[in-house]
């Protein structure tokens, strides 16, 4: 279905290759240092708590939930999710977590990586990092590997407070100190795992290299709200699991958001966009379909640009923390920052899903989408759960229609360009409809 | 405090029939109901609060149809269940919800019940995932927190007597529910698992004193009558998600079992934990509501051996050596594993468990269903054949 | 004068339309079979032969679809949803809800007095919200698909399919006959369920009035009656439903609005 | 009533097929019936009875018992008892293959996996939720490329490089197979690529019980010699197949009955006998 010999509608951003390497890197370097006996963790995506004390504490980290989109895109998938399937875990579940139990199980049979594994594989763990943000795969998943691993395993908590309450008194605080204690809990696991002391003058300059990565990479995207929008959908794909999985040392990746910068601010300046001729600004929900982005190239011959993308592999809001110098304080407020961020403008709207569904209407707002392409994932539900309300608020408040094809993160056979295709062209009808009925309503776009 | 003067068995029957009778009654002499979802909202600073808990229950027999408005195919169908009853306008009669963070769907589910149905009171308590330090202090925290919207909803002070009032009523109806249970441990049981669950989803539907009476009416009752069950060749243990509905455990002891203990959440689980009195009581229900509750939505710490290694076996013994000692105490010889289609947190304990279960020698079997009563029929076979296995 | 030719390849059925200078003029159908090239190919020739035309006679043919790809003489493909709003608008002006029962897949829609769609939803892909549940249930039951409207009509005592999936429906179904359950009463339950899931899927994009059906599922009286009963309104049915979104293919031939042809 | 002048009766009422067997005391099978099952179970149960009385010459008053398995069990109001077909299709594979230890059994309308010892069932898998993976999955398949069910085995074996079939579910797979056809695609290809589908997922349900040889495959779908070989060669393992894969089910609900008749003779016990209403069951209302 993907055309890639073709000349591509969508131009590629040059600065998004190195930060895209970065990830292929991270496995290397995971299977070198497992290989000169140094420890290496599992982990969950953990917003940033876990990742800079594993950085600090020397331990190598690979992300299994990268790892199986991984697997998926080259095939390997299949082989590993008929073993999870066999070993009885139930096949509604995860895709991620079923490949990744799989693979345990082959590398538990064989004693070493299994020969087939992509990118070399992940190697054997020292440790698991899990955590209990979003959704209860993230834990369960990682208890359930027990049966294949040895290795101990650690669940970062993460307050997860509605809008109403998080707005009470005391409540940010006793969140912050909840994370803050939940963290140091974590160091004193490490320090008694790996029989080594925290070295916290350099966590604290990872900790300031992570802050400073994260305002980059928002900066970034602050630049799309352009028109034409000069960065796709594609290439926030491909740069941001840099950030959000820590790939490398946050000053290197500071750099390499900072070079994009400046080539999406070039870009802004002389009104150059992503995409030869932008009839339609969209945005996308939730994660995209790895195997077939081919298809996005069709969408960009029809002049669809995707400006913007879901809330959730966005880096957090600004925030001042100049004030607060203790750095697992810092960190704890970035990553509550990341889960509330857009709390206040929800509380103020009367929406109650502060995160997940109310940054929707916030990013088509200010990015002017004429449209949001809705993604759900048969086996994701923490992917799924919420694009039903999106789609219901969208329409009632901001008169903006959604576009839904679904897919699955592992059975990749499931989302079909043609149908997608098909519902786009139709699609098109509908979103020049509501642009006048905006208009009515006097919305700015 | 019965109406119709029915007692007993009979007055449970009726109030299984029409769960929400009572409590319009109790509405309509002044009193206000909050409805709460599974068993991680503190219901004892409800009571202290003269306040009526009334538990969130789904409909297996009703198709659901609305809440595909707001909550997708892929989640579990009680929750969209219950979600539906929702938006039927089912739980109107309610005066708030309170939710907590009892699994994924059901942390998402408290914003979109606020949404969508408005609730003139609504509370979430985003209950912890560990029993780390770090988690037990943050519980006691939230507590205060919904206390606080409490006590502004009510517009009382809720104190630490009314509160310790509570938590003995409470205690004693969790006291109460053993004794019931202990009915079961006879062979034939006294009373059978289909009355049983009767009898909680009674409990999860009246004001706590009242449950309390009828359970001693229901237990002197069962302990007097001649007609209890009759003897079967198989006792059985079912574990799993929620069960409200007897449709499945009347099945199950139709084809010739007994179904004589469980672990699910309209059951043990609610009730096998007391919570202790302490100086602040606060620090009792944030232990008790945590830590004390056993279930899959909570880690639990894998002891760690000298070696810094995890021993798999010393793992499954931690998180499921209670069902090997219920099996022991209700003389079990079979257990029914059963969860429902897209629940997480049961789907992926399975494997481990059958690990548990086969290394203590226990015959068990999963069973997978959509929480439908049509969904049921071909799960017939698999129960009968099971039987066949064990007899 | 002018003539405008609509091709509608569909998963089950073949359609194809004529019209001349904007009216109604022939149409015809076939089975899809296997051979989407050869269908599209006869279905034009009987076509042709009933208006009493030759190809060149045609000014301009839209291909719409799930086989559109492989209607070789098309000049344009448009997609199956905008040929269905311009087909009904073009019959009943006055819809702005579309009820839209294939085969394989339901979908509503919703358009504007110009035939425009102004929002749509396409039945997740499950069997049990498209005609196919009919199809398995009929199979069960061993009677006719023709026969299923009339028959569910006598139903007394609906049974209630309290599963949302075909596969178990249909073991539903089973053990209902095994029950000794009437065919019509079984019927009349996939017809609740039906209804169920098409008022589930109105509700995504809104229901406003007049509300039509096509597709297969408008030849279907008995599946009309339950969603009319769940829904609480009239549907208008257009003569021939299955034809609508042809004839919507051949306005657009008409209309020879600049499309981008997806054809390879 | 003398041990050697007894016969037993097992029905194996499934979704697509209705089977009897009629054994004698040596267990030597003295009538065998296959009939299409309709929507009607229970007038139908009664048709084949009859038609297997006459085979084997008997009266309905002689044979000493009748055991009901399968799908519409329930529905046999002449039968002295009903046992599920996963006991009994282990206990029917066990006489035809006494070193047995695993079993797949795919039918019209379920996949089985049994795990047998001694002739007895111990432990057992089951898919009976979703149509992939059970005959249903080939019955849609075949109509859609309007091919008999039969044909598809032989068809396959043509095949020299396999489409894969990357929909589970049947009704994406007819889809999926439409597409392909017009893709031009041969047949054969295609035909063996659903077989290696049906039996991927029929042995990766299998393999959630340990496979242990010897392997036995039975059921309606173990006629089709394409779903045998994709089936060999996804367990990479000898697969024995019964000469007639059909009658498992019946032949073990026969023995059983045998089994509880001499039980019952032995204790000097009448046999629990069900109420047999042969005549008025033929009334189906």
């Amino acid at each position: 279905m993907t055309d890639e010999k073709k000349k591509r509608a969508i131009s590629r951003l040059k600065t998004m290759y190195p930060l895209r390497a970065l990830i292929d890197g991270m496995y290397e370097q995971a299977v070198e240092a497992s290989k000169d006996g140094k420890p290496v963790a599992w982990c969950m995506v953990n917003w940033w708590g876990g990742d800079v004390i594993l950085r600090t504490m020397d331990v190598a980290a690979v992300y299994p939930e990268d790892y199986s989109a991984v697997c998926a895109a080259f095939g390997a998938a299949p082989a590993y999710l008929a073993r999870s399937d066999s070993d009885g875990f139930p096949t509604h579940m995860c895709g991620y977590a079923r490949n990744c139990l799989g693979y345990a199980a082959q590398m538990k049979d064989l004693g070493e990586i299994p020969p087939e594994a992509p990118m070399g594989g992940m190697p054997k763990p020292t440790l698991l990092l899990s955590s209990g943000f979003f959704c209860d795969t993230r834990y369960k998943w990682f208890q359930a590997l027990g049966r294949y691993l040895d290795a101990p395993l650690w669940v970062l908590e993460m307050p997860h407070p509605g809008v109403k309450e998080s707005r009470m008194e005391g409540v940010r605080e006793h969140n912050i100190n909840f994370l803050v204690e939940e963290l140091r809990e974590f160091i004193a696991f490490l320090e008694h795992l790996l029989g080594k002391k925290m070295d916290w003058d350099r966590l604290e300059e990872i900790v300031d290299d992570t802050i400073e990565m994260n305002r980059v990479w928002h900066q970034v995207n602050e630049l799309r709200k352009a028109r034409p929008c000069p960065m796709h959908s594609r290439d926030f794909w491909s740069s941001m699991p840099a950030s959000l999985y820590m790939a490398a040392d946050p000053k290197v990746t500071t750099d390499l958001y900072q070079k994009m910068y400046d080539e999406v601010k070039y870009m802004v300046d002389n009104h150059i966009g992503a995409i030869p001729e932008e009839k339609y600004r969209l945005a996308f929900a939730e994660l995209p379909p790895w195997h077939s982005l081919g298809f996005f190239n069709q969408l960009a011959e029809r002049g669809w640009n995707f400006v913007v993308e879901s809330w959730a592999y966005h880096p957090p809001k600004p925030i001042d923390l100049s004030k607060v110098s203790n750095p697992l304080e810092r960190i704890a407020n970035l990553t509550y920052q990341y889960f509330s961020g857009y709390f206040e403008d929800a509380f103020k709207v009367g929406d109650w899903w502060g995160y997940f569904a109310h940054p929707y209407l916030e990013f088509v707002k200010e990015y002017q989408c004429d449209g949001i392409f809705l993604h759900p994932l048969l086996t994701c539900r923490t992917a799924t759960n919420h694009l039903l309300v999106v789609q219901d608020q969208l329409m009632r408040k901001l008169k903006v229609p959604s576009l839904v094809v679904e897919g699955d993160i592992v059975d990749l056979k499931l989302f079909d360009p043609a149908d997608a295709l098909r519902k786009a062209e139709t699609f098109e009808e509908t979103m020049s409809h509501y642009r006048t009925v905006r208009k009515e309503m006097g919305l700015a776009w | 405090m019965t109406e119709a003067g029915s007692q007993g068995l009979s007055r449970v029957k009726e109030i299984y029939q029409d769960r929400s009778h009572r409590v319009k009654a109790l509405k309509a002499e002044g009193k206000q109901v909050i409805g709460y979802y599974d068993i991680y909202p503190v219901l004892e600073m409800l009571t202290a609060l003269d306040l009526v808990p009334y538990r969130l229950l789904g409909d297996m027999s009703e198709p659901i149809t609305k809440a595909d408005t707001c909550l997708p195919t892929v989640v579990c169908p009680f929750i969209r269940s219950v979600m539906d009853l929702g938006l039927k306008g089912k739980y109107d009669f309610l005066d708030g919800v309170v939710m907590a963070h009892a699994c994924e769907v059901a942390e998402k589910t408290a914003h979109i019940w606020r949404i969508y149905l408005t609730p003139a009171y609504a509370h979430f308590i985003d209950t912890p995932h560990t029993t780390h330090a770090a988690a037990q202090k943050q519980h006691k925290e939230l507590l205060k927190d919904f206390k606080k919207t409490l006590e502004s909803f009510t517009g009382k002070e809720l104190s630490a007597e009314r509160l310790e009032q509570a938590i003995r009523v409470h205690n004693q109806q969790r006291t109460l529910v053993r004794e019931l249970y202990e009915l079961r441990k006879p062979d034939p049981p006294l009373v059978s698992g289909v009355e049983t669950l009767q009898v909680m989803v009674a409990l999860t539907s009246l004001p706590v004193e009242e449950g309390n009476e009828l359970l001693r009416q229901v237990i002197s009752e069962v302990k007097q009558r001649k007609d209890g069950p009759s003897l079967r060749p198989a006792r059985l243990l079912i574990w799993g998600s929620v069960i409200d509905n007897i449709a499945l455990i009347d099945m199950i002891e139709n084809i010739g079992a007994n179904v004589v203990m469980d672990d699910t959440s309209v059951g043990s689980r609610a009730y096998f934990s007391q919570v202790e009195l302490t100086e602040d009581p606060l620090d009792g229900l944030a232990y008790r509501y945590l830590v004390e509750l056993k279930a899959p939505r909570t880690f639990r710490e894998t002891v760690l051996s000298e070696t810094g290694k995890k021993d798999y076996m010393t793992d499954l013994e931690n998180r499921f050596g209670y069902l090997g000692d219920y099996a022991k105490e209700w003389n079990v010889n079979g257990i029914i594993l059963q969860a429902m289609r897209y629940c997480d947190i049961h789907g992926y304990e399975v494997p481990g468990l059958k690990d548990y279960l086969g290394n203590i020698g226990l015959p068990n079997i999963y069973l997978e269903h959509d929480y439908s009563e049509a969904a049921l029929a071909p799960l017939r076979t698999r129960v009968q054949a099971f039987l066949e296995v064990i007899g | 004068m002018a003539w405008f030719m609509g091709i509608d390849i569909g998963s089950g059925t073949s359609k194809g339309v004529i019209t001349e200078d904007g009216k109604f003029l022939a149409y015809h159908l076939l089975p899809s079979g296997i051979n989407y090239r050869t269908v599209a190919q006869s279905l034009r020739e009987e076509l042709l032969a009933k208006a009493r035309l030759s190809p060149e006679d045609i000014a301009h043919t839209v291909a719409t679809g799930q086989g559109s790809d492989n209607v070789t003489f098309s000049n344009q493909q448009v997609t199956d949803i905008r040929c269905c709003a311009r087909g009904m608008n073009s019959i009943f002006p006055s819809v702005r809800t579309i009820i839209d029962v294939q085969a394989q897949s339901s979908q509503v829609i919703r358009l504007n007095e110009s035939g425009w769609v102004t929002n749509f939803v396409v039945s997740e892909k499950c069997a049990a919200g498209s005609g196919r549940f009919l199809e398995v249930i009929a199979n069960v039951l061993q009677i006719d698909l023709k026969d299923i409207g009339p028959l569910s009509l006598k139903s007394k005592h609906p049974v209630t399919f309290t599963t949302g999936c075909a596969v178990f429906g249909e073991s539903e179904a089973i053990s209902r006959v095994a029950e000794g359950m009437a065919k019509e009463d079984i019927l009349a339950g996939v017809h609740k369920a039906l209804a169920n899931k098409i008022s589930a899927l109105i509700d995504r994009v809104g229901l406003e009035k007049d509300c039509a059906i096509s597709g297969g599922g408008g030849l279907d009286v008995g599946l009309i009656k339950s969603v009319e009963e769940k829904l609480g309104i009239k549907l208008l049915v257009p003569p021939q439903p299955q034809i609508v979104t042809a004839l919507g293919a051949a306005i657009m031939a008409e209309e020879g609005e600049k499309l981008v042809s997806q054809r390879k | 009533m003398q041990e050697n002048s007894l016969y037993f009766a097992g029905i194996d009422l499934g979704s697509t097929m209705t089977k009897v067997v009629i054994i004698d005391a040596d267990e030597a099978i003295r009538a065998r019936v296959e009939s299409h099952t309709g929507a009607e179970h229970r007038r139908l149960a009664n048709k084949v009875m009859e038609q297997a009385l006459e085979q084997a010459n008997l009266s309905f008053g002689e044979i000493a018992y009748v055991v009901a398995t399968g799908y519409g069990r329930i529905n046999v109001p002449f039968a002295d008892r009903q046992i599920t077909e996963l006991t009994c299709h282990a206990r029917g594979v066990a006489s035809f293959f006494p070193s047995v230890r695993t079993a797949l059994d795919i039918g019209g309308q379920d996949a089985k996996g049994l795990k047998v010892k001694d002739g007895k069932l111990i432990d057992f898998v089951m898919n009976d939720k979703c149509a992939a993976g059970t005959g249903r999955f080939l019955e849609v398949i075949a109509s859609t490329l309007s091919l008999k069910v039969e044909e598809l085995g032989s068809i396959s074996l043509k095949s020299k490089n396999k489409v894969s079939i990357s929909s589970t579910c049947t009704i994406f797979a007819q889809q999926e197979v439409i597409s392909r056809i017009s893709e031009g695609v041969p047949l054969e290809d295609i035909v063996a690529g659903l077989h290696s589908a049906i039996a991927s997922r029929a042995v990766g349900m299998l393999r959630r019980l340990k496979i242990e040889p010897d392997v036995v495959f039975t059921g309606g779908v173990a006629q089709n010699i394409g779903v045998v070989k994709a089936v060999r060669e996804n367990l990479g393992c000898e697969v024995f197949i019964p000469q007639d894969p059909l009658i498992s089910g019946a032949m073990g609900a026969a023995l059983l009955g045998k089994e509880l008749t001499l039980k019952a003779l032995a204790k000097g016990e009448s046999i629990q006998r069900g109420e047999r209403r042969l005549a008025e069951a033929t009334f189906f209302k």
